[in-house]
């Protein structure tokens, strides 16, 4: 019964999370003139670009029933990689396709892990999650690379053309991505799957679905997008270092599940996402522009993270005090 | 409803003794749904008490009243003439009610001694945290050999709960309401997992227990075992109680009729008319290591075959292997002379599969999904145009087949949790009958679900037969397999020990091809065991 | 976080049949991780003999005594199939509140200060408690909210001070450093607690329905086993040894602004996986994570004798982290293997 | 107990600010005579003691005509760092009090990681919240330019402290030259061990450039030390446990260490802290850069005899008094002019607009009790 009675809030959440998104939009406009600018906007783009970009396929995967916990190292691993190359002269060209390669080859690691061997993903992901910063240590060790040529480097500060200054590159990136990630999730087979095996991996197989191959990909995906973001940062800050995006996972999988996705699996929407997205850009840079600096910036998004789970269970909640 | 419904139990039919449990007129109220009006029922020392009615006639809700997991909305429950009142689990253990369930639920990483007493393992000395006692496992294990001594089953007490074959878990709860001395047990459909002989073992121990004075309440939908086993019954409809009676003196119609409200059709009807066609299904000398062995059987269009056996014989395994759920060491698996891919799902699906597995709410549905999102779960992809799911069709091929497959629902947005076993099963049937399939693999069609239902599914896959769909149908119940099918293959320990025509197929014959002639319960107990290998070695 | 990590049912390993078979297996997973550390050991004292040398080992035994600590707890929660990220958090905000503790009141005895963390811990394992228990909504959403607010309130509170050394009284900078008989005393302190924390969960009933809960939560509230109050209990006494923990921290490092303990969590968990703790609950043992914690300890301090840059440390991890959880995978299916051959012997 | 304190700690912030603006407002008017005869004063005094060339007269005619009323962002390299709120805050007379006194409002603020991807936000939010000047310590050299350049292009005066982003500010306040500090923790080193003996360095993020750099200076100036050798540089990613073990690494791996330098805080207190126990105690000697309240202890019972720091404090402020100078058009920030710096007297701007604070202090048992930061 219970299952039944959740649904319907859950479904509310989205809604409940887009008036927070209007609340913060108008507290911080209210606090300082200066939020709605697009300068403002641009650069709170820019800040977020990376993070938002790998919510998308940390989404997916959780909905499957998975986690990966390794987002953040994978980042670091292809932006350490990308100075590694760079640094001995290989072309830029060469070195995307290797990146998107190694992100995708991490990925399929992680993906062969949990569906071959049937490791818990969580354990898995926390092992790559030290493995893949490992690797990108052991590449850089203590140098910085930084000389990238400027028509890269522009990509990660300069605007996109006829966007009135107002959209970053990664923001673009992450609007395309969240469009064609909500189409695969909300109405393709590929998507309804994940659905299934979210809520039950073995009635989907016995429905037909290959839960396994379907996990590996989602997987791989998120290798390569995590690749993506991190040649995104390492442009944006014309800087490849080891410690690029350093515990960057828990805040991407905060933001998830600040979204309304079930950590068990089989329930969220994409939608939730974005306007999470949002949210958590938003407190970050609403809390700067009144002077909080960052500091409230842990406590509020952890409290809006318990409003994810408790608003949705309210009324299952309130019944079972009352019962007792 | 019937004036009868509000009736408490008539005295005196009351055999003997005052009851030792007495339940009158519980309701219990889900938000809107009134899952139970007037739940009333008598439990009397040395008697078992039979409770019958169709899904969703409020027997599960009133066996969780007395497990104490649901409070009841109102009505009284009285212990040895006592008013009490059950908040908890543990207030339904203390009160000395025990419930055993349809599919025990025990912990697979404790033995099976401390799953028999958790929460109240033998101690050595008085504590001096609270909670915190120091157990005495030795005390411990000794008591549990003792339960099963007394049960006279063979079971490890040390052993991991963790594999143990259901029957078994069953034992295992049972022995702890032995050992809790339990005065009240009440078996949810502890039958509906078992095979024939696991039944008549678990007879045994119900006798036992009667005759050290236990009270027991049995659930079931076998109307067969309640004759054999039962001396008064309750009957339920719709949430009340609508009959209270001594079993002697009423036939099984008179219990159905009470269930359903209605006459039914005496047996279901059968196939055999059909001329059937040219072979669909072909395996050769299918083999999995430990599971079974050279396993080759035909399934015409057209042709109903039943594959019977004991739980445990690897009739589902079989099934599995050919739907490429699991994947096979030897053998081959052609429909319609196009060999199989080992371990795809997809391709036996391509093929022309569907399968209707034994485990509903695990295998057959997506429980938190919608009826429509179930029913369209096996053919997405012809839903599918330009890569996306067109939503009308999909409404179209739900609504469409809940209509002729009379599926109850509320919306069809609607969570398939929301329906009662039946329907649920109906949906599954849906889901795969939407693909058009030319075999259909149905395994354990009608486990748990109400009189009423069964019929139609039955009707339903003699029409499919009719249609020229070959079925291959596994079943635990004789009636059905005798009833439905035009062939019978019977398996004992993993390999084909007999096939049967309709004609001559008997009930004896089939059991005892089955168990090999052997007596039942070392039979049985064997099997057990080996069972429990094969899982190990079909995970 | 159940259904984030637990393979479906079906996927599951096949279990042991035979208790003295469990109890083997057990073993077997610790000393598996004994070996591994045996192994590393005798390598790296191979080729620096130093590494074995009395101050080396007690810097070891020192480092791992905190983390250990952390490891009973998370293994508590986790053997009752939740998992509590906050321990980091906690960590940090115990260490400075009871360290300011001395700077503003000179002269405090040090078990108030002790007592003092283990009440700060105390209060945020309780909060974790009852959202996790009385709440039902998974832990690891739970703790990870809990995860930023502790240490958002932590940056608050400290901003930009810091407690120094010079503010610490020396018997409590000492804590760490006395040692009796060469063996740090703060490492003897924690094998003692590791150990009745062991017993505790092996012999006493409350420890026993932690195990129940992680191995079936339907099956403990059915079988009327007090699930909130004991997963309750877990989430608490994790918190409250975070806060003792963070207390060893402050007297380890002297120094203590609003970073201290950032990031443990994961390092904690991983500890415990690698001492053979189930993620998803039902089994494992304290022993085995006090191990883990102690090897993962040893391999950082051993790349850092060795002179192996410290660059490999984290890739190291990661691969050990893997090939545990792998093993520990493989060795049960492999004895359930072995274990059917020997029944069909039997019959 | 403790909670009360947190209470009050957690306040403190917002009132010390509330108090500086208050302060701002209200002597803004006034401020211009008043701060004037006590910076010429403390110029005098300046001059007179650090013998720097400065007439009285351009001193006060500069600070005379500085703007006032700049919305000035103090934007260190990571919040809750205690040498950064010494450097900034207006209670140990940095940054902040210096602003105050010219009458503008200085605001600290910053992510709490000291990564560009944490400080970027806050120099954006400062950028859009209309600021005139930007006093930053750079967390990387290269990955704040762009932002920053776009800061300067819009009109704002960058200068950055502490640590510097070379190509994309006005001038760059330097707390001591790279030289000094590397060769001056040498040779405080060498002291110690009579010009003899094994040393290594544990230093901070690997990727650190002022540690790198220091580094290379220590190590041309051990060259002068024949009977000296380094053994090897390890990082501490200026996190207490693995400067804890990194240090305890060094110990097991070269027994026959006889020194430490830790250019670092958090490396000092950590390695300082493994130190202090009889075993190592005097056999060890270890110094670097390290804050006189982390170091107290330690230089009190002999682990550390000397540490090398200039004063945060005076860093803050004189950059302060650089950006209000170069923002109020009174300098551009160009090699060779000459600016006032309240009560620490005249400055020259040197090679690519760089601003010395002075040679490093030099602490040890005698004085390291007269400070408090």
């Amino acid at each position: 019964m219970s299952k039944v009675i959740r649904l319907q809030p859950a479904l509310r959440w989205e809604t409940g999370l887009a008036v927070v998104v209007i609340l913060i939009v108008a507290i911080g406009s209210v606090a300082s003139p200066d939020f709605l600018t697009g300068n403002n906007l641009f650069s709170l783009g820019l800040s977020n670009g990376e993070i938002a970009i790998m919510t998308l396929p940390m989404t997916l995967i959780i909905i499957s029933g998975e986690i990966d916990l390794s987002v953040a190292s994978i980042l670091g691993m292809s932006s350490a990689l990308l100075g590694f190359l760079w640094a001995r002269g290989w072309p830029m060209p060469a070195i995307f396709v290797t990146l998107a390669v190694v992100g995708v080859l991490a990925g399929a690691i992680n993906g062969l892990l949990v569906t071959r061997l049937r490791l818990p993903s969580l354990a898995v992901t926390i092992g790559t999650l030290a493995l893949y910063r490992g690797v990108a240590l052991i590449l850089l060790g203590p140098n910085t690379v930084s000389d990238f040529p400027n028509a890269y480097t522009n990509l990660g500060v300069n605007a996109v053309p006829f966007t009135g200054n107002d959209m970053t590159y990664s923001t673009l990136i992450f609007i395309v991505l969240a469009i064609v990630f909500g189409v695969v999730l909300h109405a393709t087979p590929f998507g309804r799957s994940i659905y299934a095996m979210g809520a039950s991996a073995e009635a989907a197989q016995f429905s037909g679905i290959r839960v396994k191959r379907i996990k590996t990909i989602l997987y791989m995906v998120s290798g390569f997008i995590c690749a993506l973001a991190g040649v995104l940062w390492t442009f944006r800050l014309n800087t490849a270092v080891q410690n690029n995006g350093l515990g960057l996972e828990l805040s991407v999988v905060a933001i998830v599940l600040l979204a309304g996705v079930s950590i068990f699996g089989g329930k969220g929407s994409l939608i939730g996402v974005v306007l999470a997205v949002l949210a958590f850009a938003g407190i970050q840079n609403a809390l700067l522009l009144t002077n909080f600096n960052q500091e409230a910036t842990g406590i509020v998004t952890g409290a809006l993270l318990l409003a994810s789970v408790f608003l949705p269970n309210a009324g299952r909640l309130l019944r079972r005090l009352s019962h007792s | 409803m019937e004036v009868a419904g509000n009736e408490p139990p008539a005295q005196p039919e009351a055999a003997g003794a005052a009851p030792v449990l007495e339940l009158r007129h519980a309701a219990k109220s889900f938000g809107a749904v009134r899952a139970l009006i007037d739940g009333s029922v008598d439990l009397r020392a040395g008697e078992v008490h039979a409770l019958l009615g169709e899904n969703g006639a409020g027997k599960s809700t009133l066996v969780k009243i007395l497990a104490g997991v649901h409070q009841p909305d109102s009505g009284t429950l009285k212990v040895n003439g006592a008013d009490v009142t059950l908040p908890g689990p543990a207030a339904a253990k203390a009160a000395g009610i025990a419930v055993i369930y349809q599919e025990p639920t025990l912990f697979p990483d404790l033995t099976v001694a401390e799953n028999m007493f958790v929460g109240r393992q033998p101690h050595r000395s008085a504590s001096w945290i609270k909670g915190g006692r120091r157990i005495d496992r030795r005390a411990m294990l000794r008591e549990a050999a003792a339960v099963f001594k007394r049960l006279g089953v063979p079971l490890d007490p040390a052993r991991i709960a963790r594999g143990l074959s259901i029957a078994d878990q069953q034992v295992v709860e049972i022995g702890k309401a032995l050992s809790l001395d339990a005065r009240v047990i009440v078996m949810d459909e502890p039958t509906a997992a078992l095979s024939a002989a696991e039944v008549e073992r678990l007879f045994e121990v119900i006798r036992t227990l009667k005759s050290q004075g236990a009270a027991v309440l049995f659930i079931s939908h076998r109307l067969e075992e309640v004759f054999a086993i039962c001396q008064t019954v309750t009957v339920m409809r719709d949430g009340s109680h609508v009959l209270t009676s001594d079993l002697a003196g009423l036939t099984a119609n008179d219990l159905v009729r009470a269930m359903v409200g209605r006459e039914l059709a005496e047996r279901p009807p059968h196939a055999a008319a059909v001329t059937t066609g040219e072979p669909v299904l072909i395996v050769e000398r299918l083999t999995r290591e430990g599971v079974f062995t050279d396993i080759s059987l035909t399934v015409r269009s057209g042709e109903i075959v039943a594959l019977a056996g004991l739980v445990g014989s690897g009739r589902s395994e079989v099934a599995r292997a050919v739907f490429g759920i699991d994947r096979y060491d030897a053998g081959q698996v052609a429909v319609h002379g196009k060999q199989l891919k080992k371990a795809s799902p997809t391709s036996a699906m391509a093929a022309g599969i569907g399968f209707v597995p034994e485990d509903r709410r695990q295998q057959g549905l997506v429980m938190d999904m919608s009826v429509q999102q179930n029913v369209a779960l096996a053919s997405l992809h012809d839903l599918e145009k330009g890569g996306l799911i067109r939503a009308s069709a999909e409404r179209a091929m739900a609504s469409d087949w809940a209509a002729r497959l009379k599926i109850k629902y509320g919306r069809l947005t609607d969570p398939v949790s929301m329906l009662s076993g039946g329907n649920q099963q109906k949906v599954v049937l849906a889901k795969w009958l939407g693909r058009k399939p030319s075999l259909l693999i149905v395994d354990e069609p009608t486990r748990g679900i109400d009189v009423g239902t069964k019929a139609e599914v039955h009707n339903l896959l003699a029409e499919l037969a009719g249609s020229g769909v070959g079925i291959l149908m596994i079943s635990s119940e004789l009636p059905e397999v005798l009833g439905v099918s035009d062939r019978i293959l019977v398996m004992r320990e993993g390999t084909l020990v007999a096939e049967f025509s309709h004609a001559v197929a008997s009930e004896e014959a089939v059991m005892s091809a089955a168990m090999g002639q052997h007596d039942p319960v070392s039979e049985a107990v064997k099997h057990d065991e080996r069972n429990d290998t094969q899982n190990g070695a079909s995970r | 976080m159940r259904a984030a990590i637990v393979p479906s049912r079906q996927q599951q390993p096949e279990r042991l049949r035979q208790s003295g078979l469990a109890e083997r297996v057990f073993r077997i997973r610790e000393s598996g991780i004994l070996v591994v550390l045996v192994v590393f050991v005798a390598v790296t004292t191979g080729v620096q003999h130093r590494f074995l040398d009395v101050s080396n080992i007690q810097f070891v035994l020192v480092d791992t005594a905190s983390f250990a600590l952390l490891a009973l707890g998370e293994t508590m929660v986790v053997i009752s199939r939740n998992v509590d990220l906050s321990v980091g958090s906690v960590v940090g905000l115990s260490a400075y509140l009871s360290a300011s503790l001395f700077a503003s009141h000179p002269g405090l005895p040090i078990p108030v200060v002790f007592l003092a963390g283990l009440g700060i811990g105390l209060a945020c394992g309780i909060a974790n408690g009852i959202m996790v228990a009385a709440g039902r909504v998974p832990s690891l959403v739970v703790t990870l909210a809990t995860l930023y607010i502790i240490r958002g309130i932590d940056i608050l509170v400290v901003g930009g001070n810091e407690v120094d050394a010079n503010q610490l009284p020396n018997a409590f900078l000492d804590i760490p450093k006395d040692t009796v008989g060469g063996i740090p005393d703060i490492a003897i302190a924690v094998a003692v607690i590791i150990a009745a924390g062991a017993y505790y969960l092996r012999t006493y009933r409350s420890g026993r329905d932690l195990y129940a809960i992680g191995s079936n939560p339907d099956a403990a509230r059915l079988a009327g086993l007090p699930v909130g109050r004991r997963v309750f209990t877990a989430f608490a006494v994790s918190g409250a040894i975070a806060g003792v923990a963070g207390v060893l921290w402050s007297a380890q490092y002297g120094t203590i602004n609003s970073t201290a303990g950032t990031g443990y969590e994961l390092q904690v968990v991983s500890a415990v996986v690698v001492g053979g703790v189930a993620i998803f609950g039902g089994s494992g043992s304290v022993t085995g994570a006090a191990i883990g914690a102690l090897l993962l300890t040893t391999i950082s301090s051993a790349l850092y004798v060795l002179g192996i840059s410290s660059f490999w440390d984290q890739a190291i991890w990661g691969l050990l982290l893997l090939v545990a959880i792998a093993l520990d995978q493989t060795l049960t299916e492999r004895l359930t293997s072995a274990l059917r051959k020997r029944r069909t012997r039997h019959e | 107990m403790n909670l009360r304190r947190a209470r009050k700690l957690a306040l403190a912030l917002p009132v010390i600010a509330a108090v500086g603006l208050a302060a701002a407002c209200s002597s803004s008017t006034s401020s211009s005579s008043a701060p004037a005869s006590t910076s010429a004063a403390a110029s005098s005094a300046a001059a007179s003691s650090a013998g720097a060339s400065s007439t009285s007269s351009a001193s006060t005619g500069a600070s005379g005509s500085l703007k006032t009323g700049l919305k000035v962002f103090v934007i260190p390299k990571n919040l809750g760092n205690s040498y950064f709120t010494t450097a900034d805050s207006a209670g140990s007379g940095g940054a902040i009090a210096a602003l105050t006194t010219l009458g503008e409002t200085g605001t600290e603020t910053s992510g709490t990681a000291a990564t560009p991807a944490s400080q970027i936000p806050a120099i954006q939010a400062a950028v859009s919240k209309g600021a005139n000047i930007l006093l930053v310590s750079a967390t990387d050299p290269t990955a704040l330019c762009p932002t920053l350049k776009s800061a300067m292009s819009r009109g704002i005066t960058v200068v950055t402290y502490d640590s510097d982003a070379p190509t994309c500010r006005n001038a760059f306040i330097n707390q001591a030259s790279t030289a000094q500090i590397g060769t001056s923790e040498v040779d405080v080193l060498a002291k110690e061990l009579n010009d003899t003996g094994q040393i290594a360095i544990v230093s901070a993020a690997a990727s650190a450039t002022n540690q790198n750099a220091w580094i290379g200076y220590m190590k041309t100036e051990l060259a002068k030390y024949p009977k000296m050798s380094l053994a090897g540089v390890v990082y501490g990613n200026d996190d207490p446990t693995t400067a804890t073990q990194v240090t305890q690494g060094l110990l097991q791996q070269y027994p026959n260490l006889k020194g430490i330098i830790s250019p670092t805080t958090v490396g000092i207190a950590a390695a300082a802290a493994v130190l202090d126990t009889a075993k190592y105690r005097g056999k060890i000697a270890l110094t670097g850069l390290g804050t006189p309240d982390e170091m107290k202890k330690y230089v009190g019972d002999g682990t550390v005899k000397e540490f090398v720091l200039w004063n945060p404090a005076n860093l803050g402020y004189l950059a302060a008094y650089a950006a209000v100078e170069i923002a109020s058009g009174q300098i551009t920030g160009a090699t060779g002019q000459t600016f006032t710096a309240g009560k620490l007297g005249s400055y020259t701007i040197g090679a690519n607009n760089t601003v010395l604070l002075g040679p490093p202090t030099v602490f040890d048992s005698t004085n390291v009790n007269n400070f408090n930061f």
